[in-house]
């Protein structure tokens, strides 16, 4: 076929223009073979630059475009979209990119003017080769997987269901409800967390198109958007929740006592126990790695006592395989570990508290039944220092990040703080207060109004324990002045982290994290829920700090996702996958042990791709040694005709 | 064939380099690096590819057959492929085809390999800037380059 | 000891039950001292078959031969075929099966041990005899006259000699078998046949000639530019005759991927793909095309050489091609433990990796 | 030392006709000698075409040597340089070199009928002696031109046909049924015999795929045509053009040189190598 | 002209020849190969034969033809014809020296190939008889020639121990003696009778049996489709190492390589080819008028010893026994040759 290619130069305005000779890649290209169209624009993504492409395919007969501008991350899709409305095949166009590769990184004319001319006759001799190519229409499996039962988790969970998918929600711990579950009283409005997360976690319970499994993980996941199918491991089920009557015979007898990770240590629990009195589901459990009773001889005490023999000690971890069409990932916070803040005494003194734990202090489900005590002393604190930004906003020793709710919940400790010790003195050191959401600043305000919290603007630099005190050396910046405090209790106000599980579930999915370890969206602004692997999406603090109102409404974008990628019949795979060239395979199996996808398998003898299951990774290529496979439009032809172009 | 550190003038001499760069990963960090206007030697031209496990042997010595002063490959962090294990294939055949290629004697800095992040826009720069400086002291690559 | 009858024996056994359609073996040639390759299809022939330092094919090409014929015939004759291997040559086997190219039921393997000894490199005997031509090859036992028909028991140490009868001059010499024994037989790993239906001779281990890898691991030694020169050199002489794709089991390919003599083209291939067939490089025997073909070679055969020696051996300009390959095997062997032919379950060495694979050579 | 025989003149495509379509699709193209150093030649040679950067084919001369102000080929596409020549547009410009190869002995065959069958792109090779003939009308007797396609589409030189069957016998068929089609349905050797052109005093030359060759042979023997009266060209794959590069030979012979044409007496002479 | 030259004075002849470039066997990498006597380095006859073969002077590997690139959109074609030094190759064995006027029959028959000629016409071939075969595979003798065969050399040398006895066979050959005459000296009686003796000598020796040239190519012609051939091909493995170090074997393949496509930049170029290379005869079709090993080994055996005979009235092989020692599945083109005849 007679090659008739068209090339656009865009100037981006001045952002390639400014350092590539745009014209004179424009006319050089119209040179060379096959090109019968070339001319420079300067908006190409604008509404005229893209009629100037559909114009010029129909004028020309064009039967490959390049457009040679920004990134194709950007707008690969718009100037195939247009390419389509010319009648030429999507595939057909290809991005050669001038701007981030080459504009914005050089600034000699000349030089960046002969790059970018290499770069888009590269990407002219690759379309000259590229097929006409039509996606792959996929069937979808109407059925979702939420990771992690946090309320970000919950609220996708339900949302989902309303929508009438079905939903398997995976939780690592024995009952759903996260973080919020141990937290008292909400910002701003001091309405009671567990009050209004009990009623989600029971609709979750109850709800028959959720598949709730506790204490499981993700073990590893094979396949693509709208047919992943993962494999779940469950933790062994010691204790049968449909048989246990929750009547807590066993925990009296348990010999084993560990922290109550519930009440952030503050409280011990059994070996045998329930997470906390709602759980979801509701049942006792045995944990396995405090237990004795896994080995018989040396305890079975809770077998011993439980009338409705709930619980057997033989029970094996099961692992079941699930198909998914869409995953959300909501994995959620740990708090940055006090044991980092040794300045403050963190993780040393047992009445230097981190954030949850002054929840659980104060909440009435707590240890001390909602009673401010000392830990160590069990003493109200007449003199308690709050200090913000604990570990947050320090790029040199901690986190480089604000986590962003800090400011508020420590209004909230200390109002609750007054409320409870209404003779105590809450102080709270902070470096700014970001106090921004509805209702926020006024309840800052509150706090040192009606409450008489003591904010003092500056750090603190060390606490340290002095005759039952603890001393907190800090500075007041506004007044100028250093500032001691002789407190009964010191909270700080940790920066959050993505949850311990967070890297893990990151790289089992494939999904990226960014630079500080939370899941990265795929687009900042304008895909925020989207990771960067097709269909899975984030929710909650996993993808970042945030607080309730906001890791809820992100659920519910995340659910509306997945419930629109969910809704079509068939999904659109990318056509650009492997393709076998039969007479050249030996059916030697290289390619299928090298395929991550397992879409390749041999049929007579030859190598045959599933085309559903290829993503066009190019491992086979890479392995096969007879260049009997090929991955469609990035062909070993076009990539050896990009060399010689590059080098010609 | 003669000593090309001998005849040629580093001042002169613009090394040019084939890079393949994943699609994921490492172009991506390359477009950071044009977002964040990080400026570096233009003499390394990309080629996008899927996967650097997508890389044939062949490209290589198709690049220095064509002239290439340098074959530089970049991938994802081990751990970080888009494709799960598709940059494990590539650093053991790479390694391989590094090895070889130091055995037959061509210069041991014309063949390079990187991991660069999306993330790391920084780097990218970094890599190709010392690739650059590495290659203008070894001067042209007469080796393998094709006698036409 | 190997004695040649029993292979014979053997060989005939298998023609006479019918459990092989014919045996690969080895047969006193008309060209020269060394034997040549045979394939015998009835008990008759197989009294010339052979078994000395002379032979020195791997005859697992013809497997892959008898294969492509299958392919093309109207009518296979798909039942197997008897080989004798030697150690190398089982190896050969080996990947093959591992690459599914044929199965193991379709071929018997006569193995044959080199009772830590091995085969004649003809190219360093004509280098002693300053290319003068050998008329007679034959093991000698400690200086003595040789053993007809058979080769001399393994010997333990390398005072054991080859004797040699000069064309042109009919004295005979003995020469020390170290110093004319192929280098692949010298730093030999294996040197019985570990894939086999039956081995003849004794297995012994290989002989401590020279340690796996000596001949790479020297040429490693020379500096960069030095390397260089070498190679040059070489690639600078291949003439391009294919010799060493030609004789290599490995090279199996349809089609190969750097110089093909040897288009696939059926009926439905397109002009398009025709036109468009890659050239990675010219078909100009100079340096650079030389260069792309034979490192081309040799990482294609990464992992899959089983260090027969065969593409060396026939050179006809005795390029070391050899080394290119032993060096990525020896690569392989010491980072990634790969050794092939080994294993013919396990992955290949470049569809496979190891978290920890070498990682420092990365940026 | 006269001429390099390797070196081509440069042509220029001045004019260029689809033929027919298809994955095998056939372009004829009118060449011209831009610098005016042409040659030229007889019926039945061949010239070696370049496309630079993709190499040479050996391509039959389709035009009449009467023709001065072109040469004419007709071009399937087949492999790179062909595929490359399916890629061009007017006013590119090629190698050439030649003419190569020995011409239908016209002269000899002056005063007798001539019976033509050609099938596919195998119309090109004989297409100069048809035009010849037709020119030199009155030397011979009666001339007929059996010629087949696959489908009506793929008929070459249709317009051309149009003229011929003013002062010749056409006799067009095509492989399968076909609506509209008034001509024979059926292969061409099936048209032959069907016409049943007499064998006395006539010469037969017959040129296509080489299974059609073999029983249009089979058939004109029936028909009581003898070895000397059949005349065909054979193909071989050839890079000099010159009897030097020793790949087009057929036992003795570089086709080259002393083909393309034979006749069938003197190809039954040589071993069945093409 | 005949002469005697003492061994030692062999240096000093080939200094008197500064103009031109000087070639000789020379042993490295455990074979002999004809390379380029620098000054003041040994010249080592007492080679066996070279393993590539004298042909490679006129007809080397690789040859450009022209080069060719876009001015304008125009092709732009620059003939690049040899132009070499004056050539001088010492050392050359008679049946080498048998192969050129074969190769020259082939350049110069109907179409004249200007590059073989360039290089052709500046070559001097310095014979060396062989005294005795230097391999059980020579067969000079069965193909017409002779270990002292002068046909195609320019001046033939004969050992004689501490000296050459040294003949001018053309006026090349005089013309490069007269340049060195004053290391030779007359030849006496008793050299005379030497060399006489050495020759007969040498043509004493036993080699390889052809019989009747014509006879064999009768065989030939009449066992074309014989199944023999697939059978004596059975262990061919289809490389190129009998044609391309025979010294009578010139097929090539002509290629073009491109430099630049963007500036449309590149050569012509022509590279040996080789009958034994499946694709050497495959039509762009894929049909293969010789698609087995069977008829590949047919057609080189056929066109030494039957094609050539019928066009050229001569064999063209010349018995040096290369392709015999070389191949490595002991392919042996005198036991075709025997087994064809006594079919």
């Amino acid at each position: 076929m007679t090659k008739r290619t068209g090339v656009f130069v865009c100037h981006c305005g001045k952002n390639i223009a400014a350092t590539v000779d745009v014209k004179k890649v424009a006319q050089e290209l119209a040179k060379d073979d096959g090109v019968v169209f070339s001319e420079d624009y300067v908006y190409m993504c604008s509404d005229p630059g893209q009629t100037a492409v559909i114009d010029a395919i129909k004028d020309n007969n064009l039967n490959g475009m390049v457009i040679s501008c920004c990134s194709p991350t950007l707008h690969e899709k718009t100037f195939r979209d247009a390419s389509e409305l010319g009648d030429l095949n999507a595939f057909q166009c290809e991005i050669a990119n001038i701007r981030e590769q080459c504009a914005w990184v050089h600034k000699d004319m000349e030089v960046a003017t002969e790059k970018a001319l290499k770069i888009t006759r590269a990407s002219v001799r690759r379309v000259q080769h590229n097929q006409a190519l039509e996606p792959i229409g996929v069937p979808v499996t109407r059925r979702a997987m939420v990771v992690g039962a946090g309320i970000a988790g919950i609220q996708a969970a339900l949302d989902l269901t309303d929508a009438g998918l079905d939903v398997v929600l995976v939780e690592k711990q024995a009952t759903i409800g996260g973080n919020m579950l141990k937290l008292s009283e909400t910002f701003p409005t001091l309405d009671c967390s567990q009050c209004i997360l009990s009623p989600k976690m029971v609709s979750v319970s109850k709800n028959s198109k959720i598949t709730l499994m506790t204490e499981s993980e993700v073990e590893s996941i094979s396949g693509f958007v709208g047919n992943f199918k993962v494999k779940i491991k469950k933790k062994a089920e010691f204790v049968d929740p449909e048989l246990c009557k929750l009547c807590d015979d066993c925990t009296p007898v348990c010999p084993v006592a560990v922290p109550n990770e519930y009440d952030v240590g503050l409280t011990n629990r059994r070996a045998i126990h329930i997470p906390f009195a709602q759980a979801i589901p509701a049942s006792f459990t045995l944990d396995e790695e405090a237990c004795l009773g896994l080995n018989p001889v040396v305890c079975g005490k809770c077998e011993e006592v439980c009338d409705v023999g709930a619980i057997d000690y033989d029970k094996k971890p099961t692992v079941t395989e699930e198909d998914i069409g869409a995953i959300i990932v909501s994995t959620g916070f740990d708090l940055y570990g006090m044991e980092h803040m040794g300045e403050f005494g963190g993780g040393r003194y047992p009445d230097v508290l981190d954030g949850l734990q002054f929840e659980r202090l104060c909440s009435a489900s707590g240890a001390t039944e909602g009673h401010i005590m000392r830990p160590s002393d069990h003493k109200v604190p007449k003199e308690i220092v709050f200090i913000q930004c604990s570990g947050s906003r320090d790029p040199e020793n901690h986190c480089a990040y604000c986590s962003k709710i800090c400011c508020m919940y420590t209004a909230k400790h200390a109002t609750l703080y007054k409320h409870h010790v209404p003779d105590g003195q809450a102080y709270i050191f902070y470096i700014d207060i970001r106090s921004g959401g509805k209702g926020y600043e006024e309840f800052v305000q509150r706090s040192m109004e009606n409450d008489g919290v003591i904010y003092l603007r500056g750090r603190v630099s060390r606490v340290y324990e002095k005759d039952g005190k603890l001393r907190v050396m800090g500075v007041d910046t506004l007044a100028g002045r250093n500032v001691e405090i002789d407190a009964d209790m010191v909270v700080l106000a940790q920066a959050m982290e993505p949850s311990k599980g967070t890297a893990e579930i990151a790289k089992i999915l494939k999904i990226a994290r960014d630079k500080d370890g939370f899941l990265a969206e795929a687009h900042p602004k304008l895909k925020p829920v989207e990771s960067v692997t097709a269909g899975i999406y984030l929710a909650g603090a996993a993808q970042g700090p945030k607080d309730i109102p906001e890791t809820v409404s992100q659920a519910g974008a995340a659910a509306s996702k997945v419930i629109a990628l969910l809704s079509k019949d068939q999904l659109a795979h990318s056509p650009m996958v492997a393709k076998v060239r039969d007479p050249y395979c030996t059916g030697c199996e290289m390619c299928v042990d090298a395929c991550p996808y397992d879409a390749i398998t041999l049929v007579d003898g030859k190598a045959s791709v599933n085309e559903v299951l290829c993503e066009g990774c190019g491992s086979c290529v890479g392995v096969c040694v007879r260049a009997a496979i090929d991955v469609k439009n990035v062909t070993q032809l076009q990539i050896h005709e990009m060399i010689s172009a590059i080098m010609a | 064939m003669s000593n090309p550190s001998q005849t040629t003038e580093v001042q002169d001499f613009e090394p040019r380099i084939v890079a393949f760069l994943c699609k994921w990963c490492s172009s991506a960090g390359s477009d950071l690096a044009g977002v964040s206007r990080i400026q570096y030697s233009a003499n390394a031209t990309p080629i996008t590819i899927p996967c650097s496990g997508s890389v044939s042997p062949m490209y290589i010595l198709s690049a220095f057959n064509k002239g290439a002063d340098g074959v530089l490959i970049s991938g994802c962090h081990p751990g970080d492929c888009h494709y799960m294990e598709g940059n494990y294939l590539a650093r053991r055949k790479l390694y391989l085809v590094k090895e070889l290629l130091q055995f037959i004697g061509l210069e041991s800095d014309r063949f390079r390999m990187s991991w660069v992040s999306a993330a790391e826009g920084a780097k990218f720069a970094e890599v190709v800037d010392e690739f650059v400086e590495d290659l203008r002291v070894l001067g042209p690559q007469n080796r393998l380059k094709a006698e036409r | 000891m190997v004695n040649v009858e029993e292979i014979r024996d053997y060989a005939a056994g298998l023609l006479e039950k019918g459990e092989v359609k014919s045996v690969l073996g080895f047969r006193r040639g008309s060209a020269s001292a060394f034997a040549e390759p045979c394939t015998i299809t009835n008990v008759g022939e197989a009294a010339s078959l052979v078994w000395d330092p002379t032979c020195l094919n791997n005859l697992a090409l013809y497997l892959v031969k008898d294969r492509k014929q299958q392919a093309v015939s109207k009518t296979p004759d798909t039942r197997p075929v008897g080989i004798v291997a030697k150690g190398c040559d089982s190896r050969a086997i080996g990947v093959l099966l591992q690459e599914n190219y044929f199965k193991r039921e379709d071929v018997v393997v006569i193995g044959v041990s080199c009772e830590g000894t091995g085969v004649v490199d003809p190219r360093k005997l004509s280098a002693k005899l300053k290319g003068r031509t050998a008329s007679r090859v034959t093991f000698a036992v400690q200086g003595s006259t040789s053993v007809a028909g058979g080769r001399t028991p393994g010997a333990t140490d390398g005072a054991d000699g080859i004797n040699v009868s000069v064309y042109g001059d009919e004295t005979e010499t003995v020469i020390p078998a170290r110093e004319v024994l192929a280098d692949r037989c010298l730093e030999c790993r294996a040197a019985a046949p570990a894939l086999n239906d039956v081995v003849f001779g004794n297995t012994v281990e290989a002989r401590d000639f020279n340690e796996p890898f000596h001949a790479a691991k020297e040429a490693e030694r020379l500096s960069e530019d030095e390397r260089w020169a070498t190679w040059e050199r070489h690639f600078d002489r291949c003439l391009r005759c294919f010799a060493c794709r030609a004789v290599c089991p490995m090279c199996y390919c349809p089609e190969c991927v750097v110089d093909s003599t040897t288009f696939v083209v059926t009926l439905g291939t397109s002009a398009e793909e025709k036109a468009n067939r890659i050239r990675w490089c010219e078909r100009s025997a100079n340096t650079s095309e030389s260069a792309v073909y034979h490192l081309t070679r040799a990482i294609h055969l990464a992992g899959r050489c089983i260090d027969c020696g065969e593409c060396e051996r026939v050179c006809p300009v005795n390029i070391p091609l050899r080394l290119l390959n032993t060096k990525l095997e020896k690569e392989a062997f010491e980072m990634f433990e790969y050794q092939a032919g080994h294993d013919i379950e396990q992955a290949s060495l470049l569809s496979s990796f190891r978290d920890e694979d070498p990682n420092s050579f990365i940026r | 030392m006269t001429d390099n025989i390797y070196l081509p003149k440069i042509g220029r495509i001045v004019g260029i006709d689809e033929e027919t379509q298809g994955a095998r699709a056939i372009k004829t193209f009118k060449v011209e000698f831009p610098n005016d150093d042409g040659f030229e030649h007889d019926c039945g040679q061949c010239a070696m075409l370049s496309m630079f950067g993709k190499g040479e084919s050996m391509i039959s001369i389709a035009s009449s040597p009467l023709v001065k102000e072109y040469k004419q080929f007709s071009i399937m596409k087949m492999g790179r340089v062909t595929s490359a020549f399916h890629a061009a547009k007017i006013g590119d410009f090629i190698g050439i070199r030649g003419p190569y190869g020995n011409q239908f002995p016209l002269d000899d065959w002056q005063g007798r009928d001539l019976v033509f069958i050609g099938g596919g792109v195998g119309l090109a090779p004989i297409w100069p002696v048809i035009q010849t003939a037709v020119a030199r009308r009155e030397e011979f007797g009666k001339i007929t031109v059996f010629y087949g396609a696959r489908t009506s589409s793929d008929i070459m030189y249709e317009a051309d046909f149009e003229r011929l069957k003013e002062s010749v016998e056409v006799q067009l068929s095509v492989d399968a049924p076909e609506e509209g089609w008034s001509g024979y349905t059926g292969f061409v050797p099936a048209n032959l015999m069907d016409k049943a052109p007499p064998p006395d005093n006539a010469i037969a030359i017959t040129c296509g795929p080489p299974i059609m060759i073999k029983f249009v042979i089979q058939n004109l023997q029936a028909l009581g045509f003898a070895d000397e009266q059949i005349y065909t060209t054979i193909e071989n794959k050839m890079k000099c053009g010159v009897g030097k590069c020793g790949r087009c030979n057929v036992g003795k012979d570089y086709v080259c040189v002393k083909g393309p044409v034979y006749s069938w007496a003197e190809l039954k002479r040589l071993p069945q190598e093409y | 002209m005949e002469k005697i030259l003492r061994q030692e004075k062999l240096r000093e002849w080939v200094d008197t020849l500064d103009d031109c470039e000087v070639y000789a066997p020379a042993f490295a990498d455990s074979v002999w190969n004809f390379a380029r006597v620098e000054a003041g380095t040994d010249i080592d006859l007492s080679h066996t034969n070279t393993i590539g073969s004298v042909k490679a002077f006129t007809f080397p590997q690789r040859e450009v033809f022209f080069r060719f690139e876009k001015k304008d959109g125009v092709p732009v074609l620059t003939p690049t014809l040899p132009d070499p030094k004056p050539t001088v190759v010492f050392g050359v064995r008679p049946c080498d020296g048998r192969g050129m006027p074969r190769n020259d029959t082939v350049f110069n028959k109907e179409f004249e190939d200007p590059y073989y000629w360039a290089r052709r016409n500046k070559l001097t071939l310095v014979g060396l008889a062989c005294n005795q075969p230097h391999s059980p595979n020579c067969f000079c003798q069965s193909v017409g020639g002779s270990p002292h065969a002068e046909e195609g050399l320019d001046i033939l040398m004969t050992d004689l121990g501490d000296r050459f006895h040294v003949k001018g066979v053309t006026a090349k050959g005089v013309e490069a003696m007269e340049r060195g005459r004053d290391a030779f000296d007359a030849v006496s009686d008793a050299d005379q009778t030497e060399v006489d003796k050495v020759h007969e000598t040498s043509r004493s020796y036993p080699q390889r049996p052809i019989g009747d040239l014509d006879a064999i190519s009768e065989a030939l012609r009449e066992s074309f489709d014989s199944p023999l051939w697939a059978d004596m091909a059975q262990h061919c493995i289809g490389c190129g190492i009998c044609t391309f170090l025979c010294p009578t074997c010139h097929c090539f393949d002509i290629n073009d390589e491109v430099i630049s496509p963007t500036t449309g930049e590149g050569e012509r170029v022509r590279t040996w080819d080789n009958c034994q290379f499946p694709d050497f005869t495959m039509h762009t079709s894929g049909h293969n008028p010789r698609g087995d090993l069977g008829s590949r080994l047919r057609q080189r055996v056929n066109h030494k010893f039957l094609y050539f005979v019928e066009n050229h009235k001569t064999q063209q092989c010349t018995g040096c026994g290369r392709c015999i020692t070389e191949c490595p599945v002991g392919i042996d083109i005198v036991a075709v040759l025997e087994r064809v005849g006594q079919s």
